[in-house]
C-alpha cells in the first residue's frame, strides 16, 4: 500500500536526530513536527524569522505577530529567539540548518528538483525554497512517486523549471525510500507491502535495485 | 533632541515627497508586520506606476493588495504573490510586471542596499531560471550566482516601538523584512504602535538604529490574521 | 533539552579537537569582549601554526599577545596590529605574516562566511594597495572591489549570557566581531559570563541565536582596559 | 598664526549641522565633539559598534565593555544603540553617516588620500579608515598643511600608499579650508593672520586662490 500523507510524515520523522536544527516546508513536511522520536528534541526554523517554532496557539495565546513561514499562527518554544529574514537566510544560506525537508513535483537521477513552477499555469514564486535546497546539506523531499495519470514524477531529467540543480539526496516517496548519487536512484526502502516491480515500473529514472529491498518501518 | 526628533502627526508628513513611479520598499511577511496606515495613505494619494519592493503583495482588500485595486503597483519585487485574485489578474492581463526573487536572495538584496555592497554571489538558484541572464563563477567547488542589491526611494516600515529618535523594536516575527527595508530607503518611514522618549528602549537591545529612520509615525494597527490555526 | 545543551565544564572540552596549523576565528576589538580562557587555553595548549582571523593581535602579554610569546600564531587577518611590541618583532623578522584587511571588509567577510556568501563587492579600498590583484567593477558610476568570505575552523566568541541551548546575548561594545564569529566557525565556542536556563533570555532580544553554538562555557574575565580615560 | 589643533576641531565643528550621525577619527577629529555649537545635537557613530558616544566616564561610571573606536573607555549618550561591528560598516558603508572627519599624511588635488601606511616604517594597518573614506558622502580631512620640514602634504599626486581615490572634497588644514573639485585646491579660508602667499607656498597641488580669501572665523 501507498504510504498515507501521516506514514509520509512518520518515515521522514525517522531522519531526525536529537539536537537537531530543522526546515519544514509547507504541506506534508509540516507534518512531521507530530512524530519527532520520543525523548529527541529537534528546533524548527522557520524562514521568515523564528527558530524554536511551537504547536499552533489556542484562542487564548494566539498572535498576529508571530506567524511561519507558511503563514499560520504559532507559538514559540522555549528557547526560541526571533530575527529578521535576512539573518534566517544566513542560517539558511550559511548550510546551518541541520534538516531541510520540502515537497517537489519532480525529482531527477542528477539531483534536481522542480517544485515551483508549472509553465502555462499562474507563477506564484518560489518563496525561500530555491535558498533552502541550494544550501543545505541534508535535504529530505517527500512527494508521491507518481503522479495521479501514473506517470513517474523521478525522472531522468526534470521537464519542469528546476528549483535547484544538482542538490537533493534523499526522496522519501509514498512507495520508497530512495538516495541519490552517482547519477541514478538507489532503491533502499519500499513501502509496506509495495512491491520493488511497482516501484521500478513508476520510476522513469535509472534505479538501482539491490538484492534485498527491505519494508520501511516507522 | 531638536535634530533628532522624527515624530510626525499625521500621513500626509509621514509620505511627503512620495510621487509617481518611485520605488518603495515595504517590510512584512504576508499580513504580518506590514505598516497598515502607510499604505492605507499610498492608496487615498492615488500615486501610480509604483514599483513595490515586498515578500508578498498582501491579500484582496488588504496590505498591498489595497494598490491593486486602483492598479496603482506597475512593477511587483517578491518572492510569493499567490494570495491574491487582483494580482493574478492584473499579471495574466499584462498590466502588472513581477519579479520573481528567492526570498532570501530578496532579505540579502535589500540589506546589501543599505549596507553599500552593490552585488554578492549566492548559491541560490544555480540552474534555475532566475540565474538566466547572470553571472556565474565557482568558488570551491561550488556554482554561485551573482545578484544585485535593491535600494528605494522610500521605505515603509512597521515596528512595535520606537522612541523620538527613531530608534526602532520589532516584536516577534513581525520583524520579517522590517530591518532591512528601513536600511535601504533613501527616505525612511516607520509606523510604530508605540512612541517612547529616548533612553526608554534598552541600547543593548535596539533592533535598528535611528540612524536609518527619517519620519515615525504612529498608526493603529487591524494586524489581520492570513491563516488561523489553532490546536484542536 | 538534551541534544541542545551546548555547556561544557573545562576548558579541554572547550578547545576539543583544536590543533595545529587550524584558521581560528577570535571575537573581539582591542581587548573589549574578548574569549579570555579560550585564548589562554590555546596558549597552554601550545598549538602552533595557527591563522588568526581577528581584528587586532592583542597587547603584549593579554589577549591574542599571549599567543605571541611562544610564536604560535603563524598568520594574522587583522585590521590593526599596532599595540604589541612582540607582534613588532616577528612581523619585521618574517616569523609572523600579516593580511591587512580594512575594519568594514574584515567585519563583512566574516559575516559572508558566516552566511554562504562566497564574495560581494565592497567599495572600501579601491584605488589603494588592498586592491591589488582583485577584481574591480563600476556600479553605477562607482567602482567596487570584489572581497571573498571568511570562515574558520574554529571560532572562538565571549558574549555576556548564554542558555544552554547556546542562544547568546553581548553587552555594549563588547559584541562588536563576536557575533559574525559565531556564524563563522565549523566549530563555535562561547565563552560566557553567565549560563541561564532556556527561555531566560528574551527571544525578542537574543543577539545569536543558538543554532551557531556547538559549545558554551562559562569563564572568568580580568576585562583589561587598554586606553583608561577618564572625564577631568 | 597656524591653527592650534583645538582651533582646528573648531573650525570643523562648523560643519557640523544639528542632527547629523558624525564619525570623528582618532586625534583632532576626536576634539571636535568638544565644540558642537550650543543649541545643535549630534550623534557620534563608533565604528566598532556604538552609535551615541557619550563623555569620558568617571571612575565610578568607567566600564570595559563601553569603548570606542579609539579603544578609549566611554559613555553611551540617551539615544544610544550598540550593534555588530557588521552592522556598524553597514551605517558606514551604506552612506548614512552625515559627516565623517579624519586625519591625513596627505591629500592631493584629485581627492586622494594617504593616511595608513608609510613604507619603510611599520604598518600598523588601516582599521576602518578605508571604509569610512570609501563610503562617505560628505567627508571633512584635518592636517597640518606641510610637513615639519616645511613640505606640503596638499599634493599634485599623493606618494604615500592610498587610503581612498577621489573620495576628498573638504579639508581643514591648519593654513586654510580648502576644497576639492575638478582636479584643483580652492582655497576658500584662511587662518587669521595667516597670509595667502604663504598657502600659495605651502601648496604644492595645484591651488586656485579667489581675489578675496575671508579669514576663518569660529
Amino acid at each position: 500500500m501507498a504510504l498515507t500523507r501521516e506514514q509520509l510524515a512518520q518515515r521522514v520523522a525517522k531522519e531526525l536526530r536529537d539536537g537537531y536544527y530543522v526546515n519544514l516546508g509547507i504541506g506534508i513536511p509540516t507534518l512531521v513536527a507530530n512524530y519527532v522520536p520520543e525523548g529527541m528534541d529537534v528546533m524548527l526554523q522557520s524562514e521568515n524569522g523564528l527558530l524554536g517554532m511551537g504547536e499552533f496557539p489556542t484562542e487564548e495565546t494566539v498572535d498576529p505577530d508571530l506567524i511561519n513561514a507558511g503563514k499560520q499562527t504559532v507559538t514559540a518554544a522555549t528557547g526560541a529567539s526571533y530575527f529578521s529574514s535576512a539573518d534566517s537566510f544566513v542560517m539558511i544560506r550559511g548550510g546551518h540548518v541541520d534538516l531541510t525537508v520540502l515537497g517537489a513535483f519532480e525529482v531527477d537521477q542528477n539531483g534536481n528538483i522542480a517544485s515551483w513552477m508549472i509553465p502555462g499555469k499562474l507563477v506564484k514564486g518560489m518563496g525561500g525554497a530555491m535558498d533552502l535546497v541550494a544550501s543545505a546539506q541534508n535535504i529530505v523531499v517527500t512527494m508521491t512517486h507518481a503522479n495521479k495519470k501514473g506517470e513517474s514524477k523521478l525522472l531522468k531529467e526534470c521537464t519542469l523549471p528546476l528549483t535547484g540543480a544538482g542538490c537533493i539526496k534523499k526522496v522519501v516517496s509514498d512507495l520508497a525510500y530512495l538516495e541519490i548519487h552517482d547519477g541514478k536512484f538507489h532503491l533502499v526502502e519500499r513501502a509496506p507491502g509495495v512491491s520493488v516491480e511497482e516501484i521500478i515500473a513508476k520510476t522513469e529514472g535509472e534505479l538501482v535495485v539491490p538484492d534485498h529491498v527491505p519494508e520501511m518501518t516507522f | 533632541m531638536g535634530g533628532f526628533n522624527k515624530v510626525v502627526s499625521n500621513y500626509d508628513e509621514a509620505l511627503e515627497g512620495l510621487t509617481d513611479n518611485m520605488t518603495v520598499m515595504v517590510g512584512g511577511f504576508g499580513l504580518c508586520g506590514i505598516p497598515e496606515g502607510l499604505i492605507g495613505k499610498m492608496k487615498t494619494m492615488g500615486i501610480h506606476g509604483l514599483t513595490c519592493i515586498s515578500n508578498n503583495a498582501g491579500v484582496d482588500g488588504f496590505g498591498l493588495g489595497l494598490l491593486l485595486e486602483d492598479k496603482q503597483i506597475k512593477k511587483m519585487i517578491a518572492s510569493y504573490v499567490g494570495e491574491n485574485a487582483l494580482f493574478e489578474k492584473q499579471l495574466l492581463s499584462g498590466e502588472l510586471e513581477v519579479e520573481l526573487t528567492p526570498q532570501g536572495t530578496l532579505a540579502e538584496k535589500m540589506r546589501a542596499g543599505g549596507a553599500g555592497i552593490p552585488a554578492f554571489f549566492t548559491p541560490t538558484g544555480y540552474g534555475t531560471p532566475i540565474a538566466e541572464g547572470k553571472e556565474t563563477r565557482e568558488y570551491n567547488g561550488k556554482m554561485y550566482v551573482l545578484e544585485e542589491s535593491l535600494t528605494a526611494d522610500f521605505a515603509l516600515v512597521k515596528a512595535w516601538k520606537a522612541d523620538t529618535m527613531g530608534n526602532l523594536i520589532f516584536r516577534k516575527t513581525a520583524m520579517n523584512f522590517n530591518p532591512m527595508a528601513a536600511t535601504a530607503g533613501k527616505i525612511t518611514v516607520v509606523e510604530v504602535e508605540e512612541i517612547v522618549e529616548p533612553g526608554e528602549l534598552d541600547p543593548n537591545h535596539i533592533h535598528t538604529p535611528g540612524i536609518y529612520v527619517n519620519r515615525v509615525i504612529k498608526g493603529t494597527f487591524e494586524k489581520r490574521i492570513e491563516q488561523l490555526t489553532l490546536t484542536k
